[in-house]
């Protein structure tokens, strides 16, 4: 199996797309982001360059260049560079693409793709950092997935694509250059299901995108405390697995939410509120966040690092969700 | 006047005339029914409506607005099922989950309704995009208000349209008053002057004029096959005076095809509105007038016109409502 | 006392901003809503119409107008005669006014109030039901409030316009009509204090917006049945008053939490990972969640009715954490 | 040319210096530490920003883009606190806040950055209004660039700008590409197609000429002070082929003003752009071309600037970082 960095999986799975979907179709450019990793584009360029446009900075009407030609039978993935951008398209994504199935009670579909750059990425400072999967989430008629890896980014991608539904792929910019063993050949991962990407007695660490990672690393570290840390990735926030993360912390009795969507309303709020409804005697001990505080991401090096959840942050709330 | 044959005339006559007699039985069902919502009827724009979705051909898209009835009926949809939809039955053409906002009916190539300003607009552009690049020889409606210029995705809609070519009709309907405000509050000298500086064709027509509509979208639709690029017409039209009214009511009265002829029993605040602007009485007259038909003719075509509306009524009060499990399906495809 | 309508009141609460401060200004119009109440808005014309303006549909220059502005030491209202239009101003709200003091190290602020009517309204359908406070609060640096009552709204809006920071007041669009004794003279309700509505010993309903109201009739109801259900109103999402909710449920052990947003990463999820979090060991049954269920709003009145929290859910949701 | 008098040109042209050698010093800082972010420099836009800068008067207000450094420097903020800034330190005219993209200060009048393209814009209309509102003589100034036309919040602020009648200057940087993009990608013939069809008056100015510049900033900034009305200037630049660059780099090497009159040594892939598009050498070249001053005293001047460039960047890396605890304070006024 051929490494891959998530870039290049990323554009693999879009490769794959456009091979077998005659539908399908590109709007944006920058798909590998700007950083060491950009010439990942360069593969999908070579080979369908004729099916990839470049659009004006008009996030809003370029939302519904794709939602409109979703509602005629083509599949277009539209990317966003920094997920911010895709503010100016909040009403189209979340209330024009979201409902056009629905309120044509199944009459027509979207089948549009939405592929966005997020999070803290080290210099993005206030206005360019954001992780809106939260606020899309709280919001009916989108399909949500954050991919942790190559491995998933390439798979989700490829059923992003083949949904029936508008799907928003949240790409966490700084995992760009992350490299695995990913398949070569086409393969889809099932949209709203979680995987335990490390399994674990002790604590339940439920987590998505750049956290998964985060997590990973401090298991590793809490192992060597003896404290045994299952790592769920929800890989998806709707729909969300709910079985598998309740099933998690069934098995250990404790969990941490970890996230980098702010805390108010975020993603760790709905992993704790989901299990506390759900698997409220299961718990030993209270649920602990570990979410983006609620202030505005500084440019700073330090002052960023502050506010950003990460290793140690998370490997500190399993000591706390074991007593320690 | 036109070259039009009486036939082609008299089937626009007769989609005017259901498009009419179904806001006006509309206003009667709100006035009846207690849960219909907020309204927004096309009475006075019915030339336009009937010429652009006689401009249509079969694989054409449309997408429309708040104010959309006229082009659900002049497009071709059930009346029936559009009233069941408006009263939020199961029978209705949204199956009850859209209501006046959002109907549509795929089936006649009205993908949707976006009751959001701006977006039908930007949908519409989407849609010629997917027929481009499908290689089809259909073209893309977008219907929308004077007000929709204020908007900045229409703006943007209108510069994707015009720099990727894309074979869109944009058709805006300037009755002269966004929303309930007394005018437009676009700062242009004229609306057109938009699509103008984005270097898109554009025309205008008296959109209260049946015949000078049908001939200008024929002659726009055209233009877009040809092309392959985006027009944009101007449909000037005097504002309904029940445009703004938040609860039902027939500030114009029933209207009464008898009143092209005795201009004098015209009456009342709106008197001006009735006899000049009414594109339904301006369209009787001109038939009879030329010779084209008669009196008796057009009586008994709305005779008819009216016993359809009659029966599509009854049909969506029969229809019952969806059962309360319905809201829960259909979420995702 | 006199009585008065939330219409009225949250006239009453403008004119006396515009009285107190020649720096408030408006703009917007149809500020008491377009149903029965709306004539309340005659009293602030008559005696401020020269300090209104009525805007072009053009929501996110608008509230730039109003940020702008705001930047130049005015005080802005800016109103939203349905929140969903205010999806068009999405950068605007959470990406421009909400950052200015915080990027700027305080050099300037932007003491903007934007006022939304919210909620599932009869007859809104898909589009127009939308209520995204839980997604404003998903990003720092802006204050959000949802007055459930008249004396509420009249006393939050003259706080939010007396504020320094970008304010949001969400009114639920159905509560206009609601009538209370109102203090005539002129009066605050500090922003970020939730208040408990009605004292009670076996459930704490943690609610706001319409909800309050719901959650009030359902106590009624309940307390025929031998449950005493407490009722606390947050009133304000950010800040987040979390020692009154905490002390609340320490008090009777259990809670829902009832909220119109939607149930993923909603206002109701939030609360119970907040009371999760910090009364895990106070709670003697699961928490429950009363909120918007995943779908579109329907337009036909039942399919409506279906998906509205209301007073029997609520009231479901209490006998449920009582364990009846 | 312009009845300017000496000191006002060599003023300009101090500026100008100044905005160039600041830039010049951001991207060594780019190449020696690491944590810097991405910086758009406002390399060959120095006669266009000096000009804005000289048209402010006291209590004018300017909100700019992502494309700012040169507008922090034109209307004065502390050299050393800027890069203290764009290098995340304690000192920096954001606390390390911001970061280049958020650069403002105050005291000069210069609200705020906003990096998202339209921000700026529409932020400096509501400016506008706010003085307007209060009755201040004062103006505002919009910088933002050709792309900027693109989004439609830009087309909705020209809009309110006009119907208002708000005391705006937008001061549109035509680098004729918008990002790093070979065009703009707006349909129109030409941007001012767009003010115009808004009724903004509008005009057009050679951006890289300080006199030009200049002498037209000041009739614009006069007439919109005199109307209260905005105007739309649009200044033509030529990209500077450093402005797509993601690492620092310096492809048109250190501005070295003997080279404006040693044109033959000028090589290389850029060096059309530093032959005619620089407005630094054009202005230098102009300065002894009319007698206005000498090589020397031009060299002088330089000197000094380097010179205070040098000890601001001393002031700036001997800034600390801020304590991480000041990351969580300042949400909230
Ligand atoms: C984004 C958005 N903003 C505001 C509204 C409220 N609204 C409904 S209709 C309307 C006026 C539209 O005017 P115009 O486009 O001229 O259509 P008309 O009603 O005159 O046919 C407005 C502002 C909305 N539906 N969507
Ligand atoms: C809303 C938004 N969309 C996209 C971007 C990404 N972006 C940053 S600069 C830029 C190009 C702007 O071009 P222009 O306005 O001409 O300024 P220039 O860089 O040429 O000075 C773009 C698209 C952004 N910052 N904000
Ligand atoms: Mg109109
Ligand atoms: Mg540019």
């Amino acid at each position: 199996m051929p490494q891959m960095n998530l870039a290049e999986a990323l554009i693999d799975g879009l490769i794959w797309s456009l091979r077998k979907d005659p539908k399908a179709t590109i709007i944006g450019r920058g798909m590998a982001g700007h950083g060491p990793e950009h010439h990942a584009e360069d593969r999908l360029k070579a080979e369908f360059a004729s099916r990839m446009v470049d659009p004006p900075t008009s996030e809003a009407a370029v939302a519904q260049l794709g939602v409109g030609a979703a509602m005629t039978g083509m599949r277009p993935f539209v990317h966003y560079g920094t997920a911010v951008f895709a503010y100016e398209a909040w009403n189209q994504f979340v209330n024009e693409a979201a409902n056009v199935h629905y309120m044509s009670n199944g009459q027509i579909k979207a089948p549009v793709t939405f592929h966005l750059f997020h999070g803290i990425r080290g210099g993005g400072g206030p206005q360019h950092s954001g992780s809106p999967y939260a606020m899309y989430a709280n919001n009916p008629g989108l399909e949500i997935v954050m991919p942790s890896g190559p491995r998933d980014a390439k798979g989700l991608i490829r059923a992003a694509m083949a949904s029936d539904n508008p799907t928003i792929v949240m790409q966490h910019a700084l995992l760009l250059g992350l490299t695995e063993e990913v398949p070569e050949e086409d393969y889809m991962i099932p949209l709203g299901k979680a995987e335990v990407k490390r399994q674990g007695k002790d604590v339940s660490v439920i987590a998505c995108s750049r956290s998964v990672v985060d997590a990973m690393e401090a298991a590793t570290e809490l192992a060597k405390e003896g404290i045994d840390v299952e790592v769920v990735d929800i890989r998806s926030i709707a729909p969300l697995d709910v079985d598998t993360i309740v099933a998690s912390v069934r098995k250990t009795g404790r969990m941490v939410a970890a996230d980098e969507t702010y805390e108010i309303c975020g993603v760790a709020s709905e992993l704790i509120a989901t299990v506390s409804i759900h698997a409220w005697s299961a718990l030993k001990a209270a649920p602990v966040r570990v979410a983006r505080p609620m202030t505005p991401v500084p440019f700073s090096p330090p002052l960023e690092k502050a506010v950003t959840p990460g290793v140690s942050k998370i490997a500190d709330a399993c000591r706390k969700a074991c007593g320690r | 006047m036109t070259g039009a044959t009486r036939e082609v005339r008299l089937a626009q006559f007769e989609r005017m005339l259901r498009m009419r007699r179904f806001e006006e039985m509309v206003i009667r069902l709100a006035q009846k029914h207690e849960y219909i919502g907020r309204q927004h009827l096309h009475i006075g724009h019915e030339a336009t409506g009937s010429a652009v979705a006689m401009a249509m051909q079969p694989g054409d898209k449309i997408h429309t607005t708040h104010r959309n009835h006229g082009y659900v009926i002049a497009t071709g949809a059930d009346p029936g099922r559009a009233f069941a939809e408006i009263l939020g039955r199961n029978d209705g053409l949204n199956g009850g989950k859209g209501g006046s906002w959002h109907l549509c009916d795929v089936s006649t190539g009205m993908l949707s309704t976006s009751a959001m300003v701006g977006g039908s607009i930007a949908l519409a552009t989407g849609a010629a995009y997917g027929l481009k690049l499908q290689g089809a020889k259909n073209i893309s409606f977008a219907h929308f208000g004077d007000g929709t210029l204020d908007e900045g995705v229409c703006y943007e809609a209108l510069n994707l349209a015009s720099l990727f070519e894309l074979p869109v009709l944009f058709v805006c309907e300037n009755n002269s008053k966004a929303g309930q405000r007394p005018s437009s509050m676009l700062a242009a000298a004229r609306l057109r002057d938009i699509p103008q500086a984005l270097q898109i064709e554009n025309m205008i027509v008296d959109g209260a004029d049946a015949d000078a509509a049908r001939v200008m979208f024929a002659q726009a639709a055209e233009r877009v096959r040809s092309t392959g690029k985006p027009v944009f017409v101007e449909c000037t039209l005097e504002r309904w005076p029940g445009s703004h009214q938040v609860t039902a009511a027939f500030p114009t009265g029933v209207t009464d095809l008898a009143l092209a002829f005795e201009q004098e029993k015209i009456s009342g605040k709106h008197a001006e509105w009735i006899k000049s602007s009414d594109p339904i009485l301006r369209a009787t007259r001109a038939f009879v007038e030329s010779g084209t038909a008669t009196r008796d003719e057009l009586a008994a075509l709305d005779a008819r016109v009216t016993t359809l509306m009659e029966d599509a009524r009854a049909f969506a009060e029969a229809s019952p409502f969806p059962e309360p499990a319905a809201a829960f399906s259909g979420v995702f495809a």
